[in-house]
């Protein structure tokens, strides 16, 4: 009999389960504020983290539903930020959504579809598996972007991401194809032992190679591949901005890890190339593009793009000189990147939510003006969301930088050394434009009858409390990097 | 937890608490509360000094705790003859400037005091670590506050010399965090400052250390010519910032050279000492002299730090034991000086809303207990035998023409220089006649004002009379050091 | 594999086409030819035509459109797997249980929102 | 004739396909339903190479795989399209026009 | 004989495009009776739809009007093809040969006997399938072609109508799979003459029609719908839509949509055959002895009659009954249905094995 192992992907059987019912139930809602549907999704997305994070803490690495996926620390640690990602996306969402027309349930049944994606993805075992969690993942939020129907721009932003995205995944799957050909298996274990022999065709393995990067280039939104990343950012309803620019990073990653490092680490001279390559040009193309920014939302698309950029600099040295010993620093340091940049990017878009009310969005940078008047706590913790993102102590974003720059100078390469430099240097002009928000929150006075800012709501609590996570990942930083590097050393070990 | 501790999180959790919860309309308390903060913290650190030990140059008061396992990153605070003495001069001036602020600054009076105590405790923990990655926290984490009172409180241009200040300060100090992972990667995985000490390197590696060190504390000290974002921040910082900065932050760079460049790139800094002397000297003589056609007060005493900076660092690589020392009295002296030199300008921009010299004169007459003060810390300021700013000059001068004759001659002419634009400022804007309706109208320092120049000027009467248990307790501590400079560490 | 059976298959396409070209060219050929604008003008009832033909329609009939690819490559699916039924057992038979309890709350939920409901 | 049909043939046409399909999302400025023709087309290239690699590998390899994988691609394949053509009719009722150079209101 | 003619052929033409031509000759033998059924279909529609309504209907020309569809085809001949201005030309002519193609290639595979077909592919069925979804590009093309608004309104109702029915169409496909087994469609009709009753002598009651009865229903009703024939021709509505989307073909093209329906017609009666009624078998052993094609046959008539019966008999379905009807009704049914034959497969009352 076949061994089918359902053990293994309970929590993405028990999402599935949960998303249909929350698509289903919403129907039979009739609260206009979608109470019931908000919560049910809640409490299902904290029980599919609560039961990730126990299978973290089990620390096994197990394999199911015949080899197809794996589940191991690091998969359900992507996963469990994942889902606290999305529950932190909805729960700031929650105020903005209703005025705009998109209070509906598939906002919340998408949602959950989109993270089922991305558990399927980081727990895939099978380049199939990886296909097909990344198309469930895109195809909810291609949706998701234009769920806004009535408006113009995000059913523009919608096309263009939908356009490209599924250029990407054409990339990506011609690669595979490749890939299949080159090794005769999907399975990635398998591709990893065929490339460890030396038995494939190495031609056609760099030119499915070539594909394959510059399929996750798209996804992760690294240049040259980042042109959907400003559109989409910006066109996008901020809600599902959030939904963006949060979880699918992580699932990028993830899939970056699957791929290439669990599956095609013997060809990391080649695709470490690429990466350092697209590394620096995200690095200069996004920090010198966003200062000529004036949308906020747009701002922090082209910081994604650098700051995806310095996180791809970790996974491009793995490798030094064909030896594998400092992979683990290197790929842990990346993971613990992404996992800061999520969440001081979620609480800086969330925060633009809350700013937005009805009839008005507030996404130009002098929207912000005068903040630290008008609201205070709302504008600390918007300014401890931008130093984190320029990597400034005491900032959980100064730990991403250093453990990344950490894992360049560990190389002890020269190369590696001088593009460390260089990084530093570019985010130096990355603190230009972070700065300037906080300059227009502090510095600048608040413009003539500009509104008072709600406060004392959940969300406004919630947000204290990211920005709170973020200082105090800032101040102790150490449970999770030895997370981060836990899983990413139980990954490879394997 | 450890008195450093203590030091270091007091004033950071008063701070965070006049942030959390303090408004516009309890000002009354929030300014109380902050005295409080700032005087608990100043006398917590005390003990630091009565206990000292001054016959060893171990670190002393250790505390030495696990901070970041995956990176062996370690909670490691100390003190030596060095350091102590400018924890002690942070808490001190803290105090002077909650009293400075309390009835000028009337727009979120808490926002401000939070600030300053946070930035309090952020420079006493710059000055105690003793773990590269901690040093490197805090010596960041000093930019927020700063960039905030500049730009918040500051005069018409502030959102320029805030974005200037904190840009080029963060350009060096990301350099410096380069070499430190270096290190960190060199020394088997410390990112311990006493283990670095010990590390030997290649002369290239300790180079390409030292440069990057340098770019850091360069900018901070600042040396010429990275220094033109200092007489901006100055200019435009309210005057609480520009007493902290001139006072404190500069002191973190010259505080960089002694505790990171020197010790772990010996052999470098010996190489490239005769830079460090020539932009030193530069910056003595040449800043000095754009010091002199300067209109604005305190633009001029922006440029006066930068040349009294240019001596410590000259003494620094000097490599002897008088110019080191000298070098490390200028830093305390400088900071009891400038710091009162800013806070006069505050007093008489609070009065007249201007700071050109051309807009006073004879001040003495409607302000003498004031005027008193000032030309006394403007003669500190100069170098006047018995006051403070004397010994430390006169020891690099000392050191320096031992060194070399000519060194020691262009550094001399600084004193000259230096007496040239105090005392011209000190004609031009107290002496003389009541110069127009504004200075006329002047009312003369209130108890406030009186208490905290005096209280500065008791330090540097008292520092330039006696200085000796300020040269003591440095002594072992800098002997040390030089030994250990003076050993070369190349493999 | 035998690829030869579908030899037929492909020349019948062939044929079909012939069919369907034949017969319009001997209309062409042996029918008059007299047209004038009356006759070429589109077909309205009598009136003339006033406007382009390719006009907005009903965006239901996307709906259809789309709903029918999804459902059509169910079938797609479910097509090898009845074929293999007897031989997979249950194991197979439950796990298509499993795809097709997706497809009806995908259902039902088209169902609630009403997008098969024509009016 | 030209010889027996060979791997190198399948995977030259599954090249010029996946070639045409990227040509045809770059080069083309007019019409938004020729840009979901040319990812259908990516697709459909893709799905070529999978089967003729499935059919030529050696018998050791995992030649079901590919076909399996091809029947994936066909199914995403019809739910991406539907998705692509819903969002074309949302956009074609904000803006009355499925032209691709007129998609230009985000910039910046 | 056959065999001496084989030789002959191999020997004057080569193996390869002897092939060619005897499936061709094949294929002629297959469409010459086909459209002869056609023409006379649309003779037996008219009659007995006449019979029905108490009326004699076709009697001019030939006894009993006999030689009616000989006239109306030569008639058809000779009329003017009009091509509209405004019309698409190229797809406009494509248009009419979409529509008849697949439903004659369709016939490549459908068995007339035991291993009688003209190709006996092991994916017969899929190969229908795949061949009659291209119907709709005929429907689409000629009313997207005529650029006039009756033909485009027309041509999009029956595109939706067509699709919408297919689904239903082809999960009775999956269901009749899921007991035989096979996608060739000779073995499916083997399949229907072996079980308990057949062993008996009442084969008839061993066909799946019993078994699958909801399916049989269902899918003879969507085949009414997908050859667009009454109830559901609200796409040629006369009195909405006028001839929907043939409304401007004249002459021969016009022909073609007729040809295609009628063909179609009986592909589908003829579909419906095989799948449910047994194919070629005969019903009671004891008439085993009458030959396979003729039970076919009958077969064939006796379903293309209840198409015609149907007409005769319904009023015309509202088009959004007929959309209810698809997705609501059809779809839910079949799907219960194929989960209950799954379950019965499963279960040891299976009467598969």
């Amino acid at each position: 009999m076949i061994e089918m192992n359902w053990l293994v992907i309970y929590p993405e059987l028990l999402l599935l389960v949960l998303a249909c019912a929350v698509a289903l139930v919403d129907l039979f809602v009739t609260d206009p504020k979608r109470r019931p549907t908000f919560w049910l999704t809640q409490a299902s997305l904290a029980v599919v983290a609560a039961l990730h994070l126990s299978y973290v803490q089990g620390g096994v690495t197990a394999y199911g539903m015949q080899d197809m996926v794996v589940a191991d620390p690091m998969g359900h640690l992507l996963a469990f930020f994942a889902a606290i990602a999305v529950m932190v996306s909805i729960a700031y969402a929650q105020p903005y959504i209703g005025p705009r027309e998109m209070l509906k349930g598939e906002f919340f049944s998408l949602s959950m579809f989109s993270l089922l994606g991305i558990c399927v993805m980081v727990s895939a075992n099978n380049f199939l598996v990886v296909y097909l969690g990344l198309e469930l993942m895109s195809l909810s939020l291609y949706a998701l972007v234009a769920l806004r129907r009535d408006s113009a721009v995000a059913t523009e932003a919608a096309m263009k991401y939908f356009v490209l995205g599924a250029l990407a995944s054409g990339f990506l799957l011609y690669g595979l194809s490749m890939m299949y050909g080159a090794t005769g298996t999907l399975e990635i274990p398998g591709v990893f032992d065929v490339i460890g022999k030396g038995e494939a065709n190495n031609t056609v393995l760099v030119f499915g190679l070539v594909f394959i990067v510059a399929g996750l280039g798209f996804k992760l939104g690294a240049a040259p591949f980042h042109m959907w990343v400003p559109d989409v950012y910006h066109g996008a309803p901020t809600a599902v901005t959030l939904l963006i620019a949060g979880a699918p990073k992580l699932a990028a990653f993830g899939m970056t890890i699957r791929l290439l490092v669990e599956g095609m680490l013997g060809l990391a001279v080649d695709w470490q190339q690429m990466l350092l390559v697209m590394a620096i040009a995200s690095l200069a193309i996004g920090n010198f593009a966003a200062i000529a920014q004036s949308n906020l939302k747009r701002m922090l698309a082209y910081s994604a793009i650098a700051q995806m950029g310095f996180m791809l600099l970790a996974l491009a040295s793995g490798v030094v000189s064909g030896n594998t010993l400092s992979a683990g620093n290197a790929y842990s340091s990346a993971m613990f990147y992404m996992v800061a940049y999520t969440l001081t990017t979620l609480g800086s878009i969330g925060l633009l939510m809350l700013l937005s009310r009805e009839g008005f969005e507030s996404e130009d940078i002098n929207d912000l003006a005068g903040l630290g008047r008008r609201a205070p706590w709302m504008a600390g913790v918007m300014a401890v969301f931008m130093f984190s993102l320029t990597g400034i102590p005491p900032t959980v974003g100064f730990y991403a930088k250093l453990a990344v720059l950490q894992a360049l100078i560990t190389t002890n390469i020269d190369l590696y050394l001088w593009i460390a430099v260089a990084a530093v240097l570019l985010s130096l002009i990355g603190a230009f434009y972070y700065l300037r928000v906080i300059k227009v929150m502090y510095f600048d006075e608040p413009p003539a009858g500009a509104p008072a800012v709600s406060q004392g709501s959940g969300v406004s609590a919630l947000l204290a409390v990211n920005g709170a996570a973020v200082l105090l990942l800032g101040i102790l930083p150490g449970g999770l990097m030895a997370m981060c590097r836990d899983a990413i050393v139980k990954a490879l070990a394997t | 937890m450890g008195l450093l501790s203590v030091a270091i999180w007091l004033p950071i959790a008063v701070g965070a608490i006049l942030l959390a919860l303090g408004r516009d309309d309890q000002a009354k308390a929030v300014r109380w509360l902050a005295l409080i903060g700032a005087i608990a913290s100043f006398l917590v650190t005390l003990p630091l000094l009565s206990g000292f030990d001054s016959g060893t140059a171990a670190m002393q008061f250790v505390e030495n705790y696990a901070w970041i396992e995956r990176f062996n990153i370690r909670y490691h605070l100390g003190v030596d003859g060095i350091s102590v003495w400018f924890v002690l001069l942070t808490a001190f001036i803290t105090i002077i400037v909650v009293i400075a602020a309390w009835e000028v600054i009337t727009d979120r009076v808490n926002q401000y005091m939070g600030a300053f105590l946070i930035l309090s405790g952020v420079m006493v923990g710059v000055f105690s670590a003793l773990d590269g990655l901690l040093f490197y926290v805090f010596f960041e984490a000093t930019l927020i506050p700063m960039y905030i009172i500049i730009g918040v409180w500051g005069g018409p241009r502030r959102v320029y010399a805030a974005f200037k200040f904190f840009l080029y300060t963060l350009l060096g100090s990301l350099l410096m965090l380069v070499a430190l992972l270096y290190l960190y990667y060199k020394s088997g995985g410390s990112f311990q400052i006493l283990d670095w000490h010990k590390l030997p390197l290649p002369a290239d590696v300790q180079t390409l250390l030292f440069f990057a060190f340098f770019a850091a504390f360069a900018v901070k000290v600042p040396m010429w010519p990275v220094h033109t974002w200092l007489p901006d921040a100055h200019v435009e910082a309210p005057t609480g910032g520009s007493v902290v900065l001139a006072a404190i932050m500069l002191k973190l760079g010259a505080y960089g050279f002694v505790r990171f460049s020197m010790p772990i790139a010996p052999d470098a800094s010996h190489q490239w000492a005769w830079l460090i002397v020539a932009l030193s000297l530069v910056a003595v003589i040449y800043v000095g002299l754009v010091a002199l056609v300067q209109q604005d007060m305190k633009k001029l005493v922006a440029y006066s730090s930068i040349a009294h900076m240019g001596f410590v660092t000259l003494g620094f690589f000097l490599f002897s034991e008088l110019g080191v020392a000298g070098g490390l009295v200028q830093m305390v002296s400088h900071g009891f000086v400038s710091g009162a030199m800013f806070l006069c300008i505050g007093v008489l921009y609070d009065r007249v809303h201007s700071r050109e010299i051309k807009a006073y004169g004879g001040v003495v007459n409607t302000m003498p207990k004031f005027a008193a003060f000032a030309v006394f810390f403007a003669m500190a300021n100069s170098g006047l035998p018995g006051t403070s700013g004397f010994i430390g000059e006169w020891m690099v001068i000392l050191a320096s023409v031992k060194f070399s004759f000519v060194i020691g001659l262009l550094a001399a002419t600084a004193l000259i220089l230096g007496a040239a634009y105090n005392l011209w400022m000190v004609k031009r804007v107290y002496l003389g006649d009541i110069a127009n309706d504004n200075v006329r109208s002047l009312t003369d320092i209130n108890g406030r004002e009186f208490l905290m120049l005096a209280v500065l000027a008791i330090a540097t009467l008292a520092m330039g009379v006696y200085p000796k248990p300020v040269t003591d307790v440095m002594h072992v501590s800098v002997t040390e050091l030089l030994k250990h400079v003076a050993t070369s560490k190349l493999p | 594999m035998d690829l030869q059976q579908y030899l037929p298959v492909i020349l019948f396409i062939l044929v079909g086409i012939g069919v369907g070209i034949v017969p319009q060219v001997l209309g062409f050929v042996l029918g008059p030819q007299r047209p004038d604008v009356a006759k070429n003008s589109p077909y309205e009832c009598g009136f003339e035509a006033f406007e382009d033909a390719r006009m907005k329609f009903d965006v239901r009939y996307y709906l259809v459109a789309i709903l029918f690819i999804l459902f059509d490559l169910e079938i797609a699916f479910l097509f090898p797997w009845a074929v293999a039924l007897k031989e997979i057992g249950a194991t197979g038979f439950w796990a298509m249980m499993m795809f097709l309890t997706i497809l009806v709350v995908g259902f039902v939920y088209e169902w609630k929102k009403g997008a098969l409901d024509w009016e | 004739m030209l010889g027996p049909v060979s791997l190198g043939h399948y995977l030259s046409l599954g090249a010029v396909l996946f070639a045409l399909s990227v040509i045809g999302i770059f080069l083309n400025r007019r019409n938004l339903i020729v840009l979901l023709m040319a990812i259908e087309l990516m697709l459909l290239a893709v799905n070529l190479n999978f089967v003729a690699f499935s059919h030529y590998l050696p018998a050791v390899a995992d030649r079901m795989a590919g076909q399996v994988f091809v029947f994936f691609i066909l199914t995403v394949a019809a739910a991406e399209s539907a998705i692509g053509l819903a969002i074309l009719v949302v956009l074609f009722r904000n803006r009355a026009s499925i032209n691709v150079d007129e998609l230009d209101t985000l910039k910046g | 004989m056959l065999d001496t003619l084989q030789q002959a052929g191999t020997s004057l033409l080569g193996p390869t495009l002897w092939l060619v031509v005897w499936s061709l000759i094949k294929i002629v033998v297959v469409v010459l009776p086909l459209m002869g059924c056609v023409a006379y279909l649309t003779l037996w529609e008219r009659k007995a739809i006449g019979w029905t309504q108490i009326r004699p209907g076709p009697n001019r020309v030939g006894p009993f009007g006999l030689l009616t569809p000989i006239a109306d085809a030569v008639k058809l001949i000779f009329k003017e093809i009009i091509r509209p201005t405004a019309a698409n030309k190229g797809l406009f002519f494509l248009g009419p040969i979409m529509t008849i193609m697949p439903a004659l290639a369709a016939w490549a595979v459908v068995p007339f006997g035991p291993d009688v077909a003209l190709a006996n592919v092991n994916a017969g069925l899929l190969f229908l399938m795949a061949i009659t979804s291209l119907e709709v590009y005929g429907v689409i093309i000629a009313g997207w072609a005529s650029n006039s608004k009756y033909a485009f309104l027309g041509a999009l109702r029956a595109s939706a109508q067509m699709v919408s029915y297919e689904i239903a169409m082809g999960f009775c496909f999956v269901v009749v799979l899921m007991v035989s087994g096979t996608l060739n469609m000779s073995e499916i009709v083997m399949g229907q003459g072996k079980g308990m009753f057949a062993e008996h002598g009442v084969g008839i009651l061993s066909w799946n029609w019993l078994p699958l009865l909801p399916i049989f229903v269902v899918y003879f009703i969507s085949g009414l719908a997908e050859t667009n024939r009454h109830p559901f021709d609200v796409v040629e509505g006369e009195s909405e839509i006028v001839a929907g989307h043939m409304i401007e073909y004249s002459g021969m093209s016009f022909a073609m949509f007729f040809l295609a329906e009628y063909a179609n017609m009986i592909l589908v009666s003829t579909l419906a055959v095989i799948l449910f009624l047994g194919g070629w078998l005969s019903p009671f052993a004891f008439l085993d002895f009458i030959p396979g094609w003729i039970w076919l046959a009958i077969k064939v008539f006796v379903v293309v009659t209840m198409f015609l019966w149907v007409r005769a008999t319904f009023p015309r379905f509202r088009y959004d009954q007929i959309m209810r009807l698809g997705w609501k009704i059809f779809i839910p049914v079949t799907l219960v249905w194929l989960v209950v034959v799954g379950l019965w497969i499963q279960s040891p009352w299976n009467i598969w094995s």
